[in-house]
């Protein structure tokens, strides 16, 4: 599989030093040329990742020491569950461009600046196989992101914005103490090596918990979720694709890559809880989004009771449930971008997300309320369409591990039809307000919900090449998972452990 | 160790100058008439009413002057110890040293000349 | 005298500083533009000191070690030097005849300090401490008629005094319960509190006066008013250069503070107290340099993290964590004198659109921002993964839980730093309009270039930093330096 | 037992031909300050009471101490009264360590000389209490000018002193003049003639007399910083002033002028002492009735232009040459 | 009572007059005073220590002698900081003295 280049860095690198070639450029129209060209570019430079080897090794693997005194790696690789989402956020990319093409009208080499550059961190967090490399990179995306809401957001973005810096900020600090102690006890940094041990009870414990709030906050989980309404309603366009799309999937891809993995013991012994927090977040996600008269409000909630899906699958530990939250993450990844695409390309006519400013499209601009029927169906999980397959894993392997689970999801499934339906056909068959002056879906608009649309059937009605990518990653996740899960669970009493851990801690301070 | 000769020589004669500055001023008191009232405790000013306060500003030279007092005056102490061991200590290196601290010495004197300080009057911002 | 070669830095900056009291002693009409030679003179200092990064031995009686962590600390204190003069160069709040003098004052502070890298021996610590003190003590009030600089000054130095005398009785009480005053021999010796009660309390004491000029939490009342009242560019020496003194003190002292000594854990605390109450306090901050007074509190905290796990991992990273912040604050003062072109005191708003008015100035910023916070991938960042890694594990997991806490606290106000300039637009009127030559531009972003590229590969000077820390406890380094 | 008084009997013996010899020096240069003042300027001075007026001076005591106490309004009583105290108690001691003879001396000292520096520094503290708490303007002028100018003369004078502490390895003034002994040759004042004059214009400066008795400055300040006090307090810091110029001479004939011994061999004592004291006294007598007043920036400027960058050469060259 | 600890209890009164009035002065010239007590304070106990322990009394008494001439420099900083501060302010007095606030 030796290509003659490091593949994945020049992934990661390439937006960046063409992020750096922007500074040479001025005018806006040439900006985004470039931007989309690079973006044509990176999807190209993807073209080797075709050479994937369908099992559950890493691959396209690269090993450098960075500080090789505190045994820091330059160590990136892919696998079945993290090569799905680097082929997501390289797609992303040229959508993003391409519907902020008219969005964005202030600061444009900026803009693009910091997508490229957004692009690269989180292609970075995907790949690289070392923690700290990966703590790097996660925090590298903080800084574009914040610009991105706090630049070219809505009225209230400095408010969003923050709330967005000091929430994910907040719950990474724990996630490093976290890794410098797997360092101190597994005395390495490199992931592959440290999924290999066994970790006390005790250690896992903390462990979990200081990585979970990090996850969770990124996720968002139920009582973490403030932020990403508040981000993706003041964010523009892209920015809430971007967000939605790929961001968010760093927190699951964490619970996937890190908590199962190096903490098995400890992610058994909170899976109940992590299911409750799931299901509340179905169902709370779901109420809420009903209750909504912003669009875009309403699909950010929705994306709350999506990712709980996506936790609920992870925290089943069974194959179906696994998959399907694998499937869950891309599908919502496609459907939520489109949406907030589409929301995009309506705000930039009507000037307004309330959903009573933007109804009876279903006349003036058929094309657009076409992709968005798709977008809506494919979201609250209709049969053929992408999240269906993503949804039915995941209710297959709640039953599978307890009926009474899959029957609490079935509420959430509802409540996604419901607030979904509820809003399309608010939007398609409402009374017309200012609608008809408005030209319908352009060339360029065309493109950019095509795509996604297509992938949506493809997902939907044909999702075995799929299945074949991250099968045995999954399969080797798992079983790896339930050989080491029992570590030592019955000889302590983890509450206990805990109160003693905090106890000493402050005797200590004393 | 803690009390030698010396401190208590010391002391017998700091008391015998107490009784010596005492002595004469009790024996004053016992001598001198007590007049009291009128103009008598009033400041002398050679016989005028006094006027204003005493405290005058003075010129920011004296502050200087005794900046540079304070600054010369324990460098020079340093040289103290130095003068009774350096017809001991063999070799060019003690006069080296006695040359680097006393140059250090003159360079401050040149610093501060060259600065105006001796300026007389001067206004020093 | 033999091993005069071994000093040759520290040399070097003195004939420096005599050059310039030479200058400064002459006629009105001979002398010649004193900003036109110095930045040579002091990137030449950069260069000898670097040369000089091999040289090891003893001087004058063992009292003066020359060793890596003295190399390293003289090259950064060089480093720190030639940038504020570079800084300082173009400064308007001195007027012309006492430039040459306030150069010198800076330069006698920094050979000082120089000393100070390298003394193993408490009363010469104490000598060299105060050589660097009483410069800047000088310097402080030297800003046209500031009320408020002369307030600052006197403030400083009466703080200053006092820290000094008790470092100076704990010194005493050292004397009288070890019977020795150099660290390498002190650091065999028994510093438990039951055992060793007055020892104890002379070491807290006398590590007091060096917290004062870390301005760590009870020692920092003098750090955000000397801020904000000093000028600028006296600022950015004071925030940098004092502490760089007192961090390499502390790291040799910190060879004979073993974990779960009493002194170790009062180290830990005041440390955890210091980072919580200096970022609680800069929260609220609009003045600029004042809030950076109180962030730099908090930075003492997180260099007391890598100074309690005691070993030659945790020296090192306190070392390299001091050099980033040298780097960072240098960093940041830069662009606050070059945005303050007439010198005066900025407020937070009075950066506000200045990624359109000077881009490189705020694009650095924003570096030396996210490195202050600890993000990656820049040198703050790097400094920090070092000291909580150093210290995880040696009793002292809770200070590092601390430690991340403040880190997520710190954001906020840093944060502000690169609203202001990025996304804020409305600039008011009053607002200065920034220096945006090539001098302010190259200068910013080459430190900004410094701090990032440090974060991205930090194993050249990391590695320098463990090789130091390992010299000091006797290890023999192997393969540093590269 | 026997030790203990063995120790202490020469101590108090001292201390009171201390106190005796500073009585006599103060009713002495009284006298003959009053005399050689009016000598030099055509005038038989004091000559009615006693023959040739010889009794004036123990009159004069008389009649101080027939004076009021007086206590000025707005003063602080308490530091006023202390500062002539002050004054007064370090005198005695500073004659401990001086070798009068080879065996008339207090108490042999090995820091002796160190120990007269530091006490006499106790009369700038007495001055400048004095003035201040005499809350008057020629007092508080008088005292700041006194305090300037002491500390000043201070510099100069310390080095000198250290030249010959230099030279001689010791600062006990017995080994001092040890060093000296033999003929007029052995005497200092060849070795060290500038550190000898420098000295001698120190003395000067430190006793605040004429030309350089800028505190008092009878002319401009009444009597500068003891304008106030009245009776003994006055005539304490009379005797102090004399004790001290007793002292310096003492100490300047001790370390340039052989000390207690004689010109040629064999023939010392403390009647040379004694000579060589009161040829210094007489001359500073004569210094004050002969020349102006200087102005107190000149005051300053020739101790810290000439005095001190003279006297730091010196010490430079002494340092060199004993190494030569 | 051992001389050491005699010596340490006058020493620690200094110390301790000196923090106190510190406190108290409102003054700056009175401030400086008190360090300068703090200052003999700890030179006192210093030269102590050197001399009635078995640690080298030469470097104690040495110790205190810089303790004395850097306390003189100090005191000389001081007072010319306190000038130019009655320059600026018109007082030296600490009511007086309080510009820098948050």
């Amino acid at each position: 599989m030796d290509f003659g280049y490091p593949v994945l860095t020049v992934l990661i690198a390439f937006p960046m030093v063409a992020a750096c070639g922007l500074f040479f450029l001025r005018a806006p129209q040439v900006v985004r040329m470039y931007t989309f060209a690079v973006s044509i570019l990176e999807l190209l430079l993807a073209i080797p990742l075709m050479n994937f080897q369908l099992n559950a090794e890493f691959q396209f693997v690269e090993q450098i020491d960075w500080v090789h005194q505190w045994g820091l790696q330059y160590y990136l690789g892919v696998d079945g569950i993290s090569l799905l989402m680097v082929l997501l956020t390289i797609a992303i990319l040229p959508l993003c461009v391409m519907c902020s093409w008219t969005y964005i009208g202030k600061r444009v080499k900026e803009f693009h600046f910091c997508l490229l550059f957004m692009t690269s961190s989180v292609l970075g967090v995907f790949c690289s196989l070392d923690l700290v490399l990966f703590y790097v990179f996660w925090e590298a995306m903080l800084i574009p992101m914040y610009l991105l809401i706090a630049v070219w957001g809505g009225d209230d973005r400095k408010y969003a914005s923050l709330k967005f810096f000091l929430y994910t900020l907040a719950g990474s600090t724990l996630l490093l103490a976290a890794i410098v102690a797997f360092r101190i006890t597994g005395g390495t940094f490199a992931i592959p090596d440290l999924m290999q041990m066994n970790f006390s009870f005790r250690f896992q414990f903390w462990a979990f918990l200081a990585m979970a709030l990090a996850f969770a906050i990124k996720v968002p989980m139920f009582p973490f979720h403030t932020w990403l309404p508040a981000a993706h309603v003041q964010a523009p366009s892209a920015g809430s694709v971007i967000l939605a799309a790929v961001l968010l999937k760093m927190g699951t891809y964490g619970f996937l890559r890190f908590c199962l993995p190096l903490t098995p013991a400890a992610s058994a012994y909170f899976a109940p809880m992590m299911i409750a927090i799931s299901l509340v977040s179905i169902i709370y996600g779901g109420a809420i989004a009903l209750g909504q008269s912003d669009i875009k409000k309403l699909i950010a909630y929705s994306s709350v009771g999506h990712m709980g899906f996506v936790t609920l699958g992870i925290f089943l530990f069974n194959m179906r449930g696994v998959e399907g939250a694998l499937f869950q993450m891309l599908n919502h990844g496609i459907v939520t971008g489109a949406l907030f695409m589409m929301i995009g390309a309506v705000y930039e006519r009507s000037h307004s997300r309330e959903i009573s400013d933007n109804m009876g499209l279903g006349k003036y601009m058929p094309a657009f309320m076409f992709f968005w029927g798709l977008m809506a169906l494919s979201s609250l999980g209709f049969p053929g369409t992408n999240g269906f397959v993503g949804e039915i894993l995941v209710f297959v392997g709640a039953f599978q591990e307890n009926t009474w689970i899959g029957f609490l999801c079935v509420p959430g499934a509802l409540l996604a039809a419901a607030y979904m339906f509820r809003v399309s056909l608010k939007m398609a068959w409402g009374k017309p307000t200012t609608a008809s002056k408005w030209r319908d879906l352009n060339a360029r608009e065309w493109v950019y919900l095509a795509l996604p649309a297509v992938f949506v059937f493809w997902i939907g009605l044909a999702p075995t090449p799929f299945f074949n990518i991250v099968d045995p990653s999954i399969n080797k996740l798992l079983n790896d998972f339930d050989k080491r899960k029992v570590a030592h669970l019955e000889a302590e009493q983890p509450m206990q452990t805990a109160a003693n851990d905090i106890l000493s801690v402050l005797a200590d301070k004393k | 160790m803690v009390f030698s000769w010396l401190h208590f020589a010391m002391i017998l004669f700091l008391l015998a100058g107490l009784l010596f500055a005492c002595g004469p001023l009790i024996l004053a008191a016992l001598f001198a008439p007590k007049a009291r009232g009128g103009d008598i405790g009033m400041p002398y000013e050679c016989g005028m009413v006094p006027y204003g306060s005493s405290w005058a500003r003075w010129g920011v030279s004296y502050y200087v002057y005794a900046l540079i007092f304070l600054a010369f005056d324990v460098d020079v102490l340093y040289l103290f110890p130095v003068s009774t061991a350096y017809t001991d200590a063999a070799g060019w290196i003690p006069f080296v040293k006695v040359f680097i601290f006393l140059s250090f010495l003159i360079l401050s004197v040149v610093y501060f000349w060259a600065k105006g300080v001796f300026t007389w009057p001067r206004r020093i911002q | 005298m033999s091993h005069i070669t071994l000093i040759v830095p520290e040399l070097y900056f003195l004939l420096l500083v005599v050059a310039l009291m030479i200058q400064s002693c002459g006629t009105r009409e001979w002398k010649p533009d004193v900003e036109k030679w110095l930045p040579f003179g002091a990137g030449l200092g950069f260069f000898v000191s670097i040369v000089a990064y091999g040289s090891q031995g003893y001087l004058f009686w063992d009292v003066y070690k020359v060793d890596m962590m003295s190399q390293f600390f003289k090259i950064v204190i060089a480093f720190g030097f030639y940038v504020v003069v570079l800084n300082a160069s173009r400064k308007k709040t001195i007027s012309d005849e006492k430039r040459t003098d306030y150069y010198m004052l800076l330069g006698f502070s920094t050979f000082g300090l120089m000393l100070l890298a390298s003394c193993v021996e408490l009363i010469t610590i104490y000598l060299a401490l105060e050589l660097a003190s009483y410069s800047m003590y000088a310097i402080i009030p030297l800003r046209a008629k500031s009320k408020g600089a002369a307030e600052a000054g006197v403030k400083y130095i009466l703080f200053g005094a006092v820290a000094t005398a008790l470092a100076l009785y704990g010194l005493s009480y050292i004397m009288a319960s070890q019977h020795t005053t150099y660290i390498a021999e002190l650091a065999g010796k028994n510093w438990h509190f039951a055992d060793n009660p007055m020892a104890v309390a002379g070491l807290c004491l006398f590590l007091g006066g060096m917290f004062f000029k870390l301005a760590l939490f009870p020692f920092h009342f003098w750090c955000p008013d000397v801020y904000q009242g000093a000028s600028n560019e006296t600022a950015a020496f004071v925030a940098t250069m004092p502490k760089m003194g007192a961090i390499v003190v502390l790291v040799r002292m910190a060879t004979f503070l073993k974990p779960g000594l009493e002194v170790t854990t009062l180290l830990a605390v005041l440390g955890a107290c210091s980072m919580t109450f200096g970022n609680l306090s800069a929260l609220v901050q609009t003045d600029l340099k004042r809030l950076l007074g109180f962030s730099s509190v908090a930075h003492a905290g997180y260099i007391m993290v890598g100074l309690v796990s005691g070993t030659p991992e945790g020296l090192a990273a306190a070392a390299f964590y001091a050099l980033a912040y040298l780097v960072m604050n240098l960093l940041v003062f830069w662009i606050i004198s070059r945005v303050a072109v007439d010198g005066r005191n900025l407020k937070l708003h009075d950066l506000n659109g200045l990624y359109k008015k000077a881009p490189v100035l705020a694009f650095s910023l924003a570096a030396g921002a996210f490195a202050l916070v600890g993000l990656p991938p820049t040198m703050g960042f790097m400094g920090k993964f070092f000291l909580i890694t150093s210290a995880w594990g040696h009793g002292y997991n809770w200070l590092v839980i601390v430690l991340v806490l403040n880190s997520a606290l710190a954001i906020y106000y840093y944060l502000g730093l690169f609203r202001h300039a990025f996304t804020e637009d409305t600039a008011s009127d009053s607002s200065p309009v920034p220096d945006n030559g090539w001098f302010a531009s190259a200068g910013a972003g080459m430190l900004a270039a410094a701090v990032l590229l440090a974060g991205i590969i930090p194993a050249p000077l990391f590695n320098f930093a463990v090789a130091a820390g390992k010299s000091l406890f006797g290890i023999v380094a192997v393969g540093g330096g590269h | 037992m026997n030790a203990f008084l063995q120790h202490l009997i020469p101590l108090v013996i001292g201390a009171i031909g201390a106190m005796v010899w500073l009585g006599l020096n103060a009713l002495v240069l009284v006298y003959c300050e009053r005399k050689f003042a009016g000598h030099i300027q055509r005038r038989p001075g004091p000559f009615e009471v006693g023959p040739h007026g010889i009794l004036q001076p123990l009159i004069d005591g008389l009649k101080l101490m027939g004076k009021q106490l007086l206590t000025p309004d707005n003063s602080d009583a308490i530091l006023f009264w202390m500062a002539p105290i002050l004054s007064m108690i370090p005198v005695l001691l500073l004659f401990m360590p001086i070798p009068y003879g080879p065996s008339v001396i207090g108490m042999k000292v090995n820091l002796g000389l160190l120990l007269i520096l530091a006490f006499s520094s106790f009369n700038g503290l007495a001055v400048i209490l004095a003035g201040w708490a005499s809350n008057n303007k020629w007092g508080v002028l008088g005292a700041a000018r006194a305090v300037a100018q002491t500390v000043a003369y201070e510099i100069p004078l310390l080095l000198v002193v250290l030249t010959i502490s230099f030279m001689t390895g010791t600062l006990d003034l017995s080994e001092i003049t040890a060093q000296q002994s033999g003929h007029i040759g052995n005497w200092f004042i060849w070795k060290q003639p500038l550190a000898f004059i420098i000295f001698i214009v120190a003395m000067f400066g430190e006793t605040n007399r004429a030309p350089f008795d800028l505190a008092e400055a009878e002319s401009e300040l009444t009597a500068g910083f003891h304008t106030e006090y009245s009776s003994m307090g006055f005539g304490l810091f009379f005797m102090a002033e004399y004790g001290y110029m007793v002292v310096i001479s003492s100490v300047c004939a001790v370390l340039f002028l052989g000390g207690f011994h004689g010109p040629i061999p064999g023939i010392d004592g403390w009647w040379w002492m004694l000579l060589k004291t009161y040829a210094l006294l007489s001359f500073m007598i004569w210094v004050r009735w002969t020349y102006p007043r200087v102005r107190f920036d000149q005051l300053l400027n020739i101790n810290w232009k000439w005095l001190l960058p003279l006297a730091t050469a010196n010490l430079l060259a002494t340092a060199l040459l004993i190494k030569l | 009572m051992s001389a050491l600890t005699l010596y340490q209890i006058v020493a620690l009164i200094l110390l301790c007059a000196g923090l106190f009035g510190l406190t108290q002065r409102r003054s700056l010239v009175g401030m400086l005073i008190c360090v300068e007590l703090m200052l003999n304070g700890a030179g006192l106990s210093m030269v102590a220590a050197a001399q009635l322990t078995e640690f080298n009394a030469v470097l104690g008494q040495l110790g205190t002698l810089f303790v004395m001439g850097l306390a003189a420099a100090e005191a000389t900083i001081v007072l010319a900081i306190v000038v130019v501060v009655a320059r600026r302010f018109g007082s030296a007095r600490t009511s007086d003295i309080t510009t820098l606030k948050e």
